[in-house]
């Protein structure tokens, strides 16, 4: 057992500092790590300095443009690009639909789409969730019907993440609605100025745009944005979503959290000494960063199984769980740590460029609003209730 | 024993049920809280017109209630509308020092809902202790203030505030301590109001020699400063209850109809035992306040440690309920447009109000010591 | 509202506790409050002495010979029972048989059975739980076969309470294998000393010996003692766990355990201090006796209910979860406070009579195997799992 | 990064498994228990034969082994096989306090089985604390013990005494400290064995100026004790998931081929979920002993530190999957005859060996603050 990086691995991490600290904006940083709404400018400008290297599409061969990582120095990287405030790479098109299309698309296909994911001249959403399907995803029911060389396409969508920012939409559709749930759905490729399109936004709890409805009307999709077989978009669906497990766990972001939440503790006090003396509360500091500890040991024995080629398994759904557990009560002793100055809340002190005076302390303000947001993690990409089931039937077998 | 409502409660609980049900719907409240003040003074003159003001003041003072049974039933109530309107501020904290201090003709035009009071008492660095109060009073050309008020909820469009100060003794003495009046408008004032995260109001108000009556005896304010905050501590309390009622029956309601995998949500184990437990947590919650309400005109010590107990049961039960509501609903709840998201906000935010779980243990723990319990 | 008790209710509670101190002999209490064990005589003594002014037998009728208490004196007397360290009174016979003989029972059985269960000439046990039927009781398989005027019962039953202290044994047994499980059961007195029954001991994890298998090979049992119809013992069977289901919270014990816990705190030290000084210690206890305060409203909640008519609804399923969660928690924080000397066991100590010297504190001996021991209180009685199912079921309609 | 064992742990470890399989059932394991010393000196002998004694000391040492990794290994196999022989008291506490002062000869002995030593540390008011020692060591005619030991793990049946004493200081500094030799059947030695509650065996041991031969310069202790309680720290935390491991396999058996209302249990989505729940803590509960054993050869402070957080997590967890194991199963594991319930009460009682998880939270807490951390 060796619970250290090889020299190799201590200078990938050296270069990927270098690389983050000369590329990332001192503003665009200051802006992530205040909590501050982030502009489709900014995630653009990072996906392009990153794609400068070639360091964008971790999980692509690098016969398409992948910079042939192995599975500890994508966790270095991303542990880097973390603890620097770089925005988060927006997946859908670069982590999801990519891998999809190396895996299942026409050589035509591929050559289309793949360099204009990496260029950034397509922004993709992610067309999965329907309001009457959360968890039972194979229950959708977004028709498309084939009329020569189109398929109509009509239904809703919802849950799409920065739909309002894409472009184009990676889509399950209902090609044969007689077959069984899993069977009879299809994969399309949906542009999103399409005629009979309409994205209407979803303010949630905390206030905020993030997320989208997606009405389809009469929509019209060239055959040829089929991908794979029609009918046979459940590969496609359970291949991507294998993809979307790596780095479930998001040990770097409580990490992250958890150094925020030290700070916090010690500037904060409580009868006239710092907060992170206060046994009760240090108790439950401590108690998370333990867990936090033992989560990124078992996030590593993860990622040192995928890098001796062993295919992530079934304990994914466990890193699920605990990673957003974890991550939702640092965002939790976050809040319980401001005390009353969690409550005032001045959303346009999250605009870029406002300089005004904050109540309390300037990281007070996003606090709150981060922790009812934070309550997303354990409710999508598969609900922690999902994990549980898909864990005990194929681990354990029940 | 008895644990049923007398026929005056009854009647009082029924009037503010029909009322809230007929004319406080999300809408409106979402409307209230989005106004300027972060409430509808109309609403609020109605409301003080079926005494729901009234009933927290004791007959002797003017009012018909006032007892802690009073308190709990009327914040259930407004906790089940996720009324917005500023009880706690001008119906508690600050309406209690004037009644108290015999104001009566204050006390009577903010029972009528006239004058809007709020308790200025919180400090930048005082965190939730009762005790810790930084703001100066000096005597000379009458009493000014000097210093800074945080948090001080509805303190923006109080129309008249209630401001503890320090004559003498320590940082953190309970000695020494005073309550003043002062008039927002006066000079030495300053007022900067915003929006909570959960849709209410406050602000932070700055001192700066300004003019100010006191209230009783200077000196001797901290047995009613902690009165006051405990009387609040209760209503908010029993507020909690009456929101997890709502997120409790609106979850189970949607695990009734929602259907996932063929079949209703409800059908499924796991999620019927963690509503089962939802319910009994909820169960102790309301028992915990009920004890505090029931013993609310008892010694200092039994009435301030059942408070905390309620407090710190209710904060701890609270986050579980909402988390647990957000979480068995799936997506749905966490979007704005679906009410109960804004039920599961208060009832977390309510931690942040007059102490949260961690600080009414210690204060249970430590009130114990002094009766030699423990 | 009103939480305290009236006058007479005071006045009650007054004669309960001169009551007690004047028939419990002390040596008893100290056998109770030290965890020693007890002897078939200490429990029939205390039978015999209740019975003197009719106190024993709470729930039935007065013409019967109960005491017709109020749901609020029986609740006052079961308090000073346990505050003052009264040996339990023993369910079988006047808590849960007696209830059903009179509703169920034909003139002769009541005539017959009544008297003895209050006199003590019998010692009662249940024969309801099989190895097969756990918390799935309508599934027993124990025969009775009718032949002229007796029953032949073949089958087995566990976790017979005190089984051999037992001379009858009420059981539940099927008399028709073709019906639906819950149908074709009947409810049958049986002799323990009839030829075909054995009574081996179970040793529980704490090494003691409380519970029992019973094995029945041909016993013949009159069909006198069919207790209602055959076929019909469900009806009898429900009946019977509704009346198991008063003082189901067991506030009492937890209240007693609470106390003693508080001494345990006080007397034991940590880092030269009281434990009970000692922040995260304290906290636990201040979270168990709020947790422990509010039970107790609850539980008064229901009694006050039951007082007005009302007949105890599913929240007893609450109450019972609670009820074994807080006792459970109070024994784990005994545990806990002794530190070390929780592990020393000398299992001669808890016998009558021993007077050698404890390892530790006197009170230290017992205390694990008492947390052990009380693991029962959640499978038991319809296990914390069933009860969830009852309250989901009745009280949500889920 | 690698995770795997090496070639030679590998080894180890199926030497042990083998021998546990084929040797060491749960019916040896209660005849072992059961004997007067409480274990089995023969298998004691054939396990030191195998090399499992000498795989806890480091080569220089006479040993083959002693890193953290192999105290880890041997361990959770102990617990796996649930062993009561005294590998605690005579392969860590008491052997590495030999190892370190040099003596090469006892060092062999015990390694070989041939000598049975234990360190006798805890006093009745110490608790857990690693500083506070009461027993008084005066040189004179030699040096001489005087003073009380409590809960000596296999204290009874020790050939060899090693010995905590204060030669200066005040009781709870950690200056002043010295070691000890010991001979138990010097005249001023008092012993009385019993047994514990999950089937081992300790001692209180009354020392009235026993004669002892100190192990290093008296008054430096402190650093030496702690090292060897932290070694046995991550000993326990290693036993405990060996143990968790068995309470889970058997759990899940269970659940699979017991039926109640038609099905088995392991359809039941509620005890689904709960076993998974319970999987993910062990698998926390693992990493973290893995992460204390991998860095058993760190500085003092990240040693200490992350041999507190294993403690405290399988303290925490193992608590947990005790209760949940019986639970799961219900009345059948509350039985002696049903192995699992001895592994659910040596799971809980490792709780009040070497600190509970009270003690280490505290004591990470304060490590972190002595690191500069927090």
């Amino acid at each position: 057992m060796e619970l250290t990086y090889t020299p190799e691995e201590q200078e990938f991490r050296t270069e990927a500092r270098a690389f983050i600290a000369e590329n990332l904006p001192p503003a665009l940083a200051a802006k992530v790590k205040g909590g501050k709404r982030l502009s489709k400018a900014d995630y653009e400008l990072w996906h392009a300095r990153l794609q400068t290297r070639n360091w964008l599409a971790w999980h692509w061969p690098v016969e398409y443009g992948g910079p042939g990582w192995t599975p500890v120095q994508k966790h270095i990287f991303d542990e880097e690009m973390i603890a620097a405030g770089a925005p988060r790479i927006i997946p859908f098109g670069v982590n999801m639909l990519g891998p999809v299309l190396i895996r299942f698309g026409t050589p035509e296909q591929k050559a289309h789409w793949l360099p204009r994911i990496l260029s950034g001249e397509d922004w993709w959403c992610q067309g999965y969730s329907e309001p009457g399907s959360g968890s039972d995803l194979a229950s959708l029911r977004t028709r498309a019907v084939r009329h020569g060389g189109h398929y109509i396409v009509n239904g809703q969508k919802t849950w799409t993440t920065l739909g309002h920012h894409a472009n184009m939409m990676f889509c399950l559709v209902r090609t044969d609605p007689d077959a069984k749930p899993q069977e009879g759905i299809s994969f399309l490729l949906i542009d999103m100025t399409s005629p009979g399109i309409e994205v209407r936004p979803i303010v949630t709890l905390d206030g905020e745009h993030e997320v989208n409805e997606v009405f389809l009307t009469d929509v019209r999709v060239p055959v040829e944005n089929l991908v794979g077989e029609e009918n046979k978009g459940w590969t496609c669906a359970k291949y991507l979503l294998g993809f979307e497990r790596t780095g479930i766990a998001g040990v770097a972001f409580s990490k992250a959290a958890f150094s925020h939440l030290k700070r916090v503790a010690r500037e904060t006090r409580k009868d006239g000494r710092p907060l992170a003396d206060d046994p009760l509360f240090a108790a439950r500091m401590a108690r998370l960063e333990i867990d936090l500890m033992a989560m990124d040991i078992f996030n590593l024995r993860m990622i040192a199984a995928a890098a001796q080629g062993h295919a992530p398994g079934p304990e994914a759904s466990l890193l699920k769980i605990k990673g957003t557990e974890v991550r939702q009560e640092a965002s939790d002793l976050i809040r319980r740590a401001l005390g009353p100055y969690a409550m005032p809340f001045l959303p346009e002190a999250l605009d870029e460029g406002w300089n005004g005076e904050p109540v309390g302390p300037g990281y007070a303000n996003p606090a709150a609003s981060q922790y009812f947001n934070l309550r997303k993690s354990s409710i999508y990409g598969g609900s922690n209730e999902i994990q549980k089931n898909i864990y005990a039937k194929l681990a354990l077998g029940l | 024993m008895d644990f049923t409502l007398s026929e005056e409660r009854r009647m009082l609980a029924d009037t503010a049920a029909r009322f809230l049900a007929d004319r406080y719907d999300i809408a409106t409240r979402h409307r209230a809280a989005a106004a300027p003040e972060g409430f509808d003074r109309k609403l609020w003159a109605e409301m003080a017109d079926l005494g729901l003001i009234g009933a927290l003041v004791p007959p002797e003072a003017g009012g018909f209630g006032g007892a802690g049974e009073d308190v709990a039933l009327v914040f259930e109530h407004l906790g089940r509308a996720l009324v917005v309107e500023p009880f706690l501020a001008s119906g508690i904290l600050g309406l209690w020092p004037l009644v108290r201090a015999g104001e009566s003709d204050l006390v009577e035009a903010v029972i009528a809902g006239r004058t809007l009071v709020a308790l200025a008492h919180g400090e930048p660095e005082s965190r939730y202790a009762v005790h810790e109060v930084a703001t100066r009073a000096n005597e000379g050309d009458g009493w000014r203030l000097t210093g800074r008020k945080s948090v001080v909820i509805n303190g923006d469009s109080a129309d008249l505030l209630v401001v503890s100060a320090r004559v003498s003794g320590d940082l953190d003495a309970p000695e020494g301590l005073a309550l003043f009046l002062v008039d927002p408008a006066a000079p030495g004032v300053t007022r900067r109001g915003y929006g909570t995260v959960e849709g209410g109001r406050a602000a932070e108000i700055t001192l700066d020699s300004a003019p100010a009556r006191p209230l009783g005896e200077p000196g001797q304010a901290f047995a009613l400063i902690e009165e006051a905050i405990g009387r609040g501590t209760l209503a908010l309390a029993a507020e909690a209850v009456g929101l997890m009622e709502v997120c409790k029956d609106t979850t189970l309601d949607y695990l009734k109809t929602r259907k996932q995998f063929g079949k209703p949500l409800g059908a499924f184990q796991a999620l019927q035992h963690r509503m089962v437990e939802m319910v009994l947590e909820i169960e102790q919650a309301r028992s915990a306040v009920m004890l505090a309400a029931g013993t609310h005109q008892a010694d200092r010590l039994t009435r301030e440690r059942n408070v905390a107990a309620a407090k710190h049961l209710t904060g701890r039960v609270g986050r579980r309920v909402a988390e647990e509501a957000i979480q068995l609903h799936g997506g749905i709840a966490m979007t704005w447009e679906y009410p109960m998201s804004h039920y599961a906000k208060r009832l977390v935010m309510l931690d942040h109000l007059l102490g949260d779980t961690d600080h009414h243990l210690d204060r249970f723990i430590r009130l114990g010591r002094e009766g030699g319990a423990a």
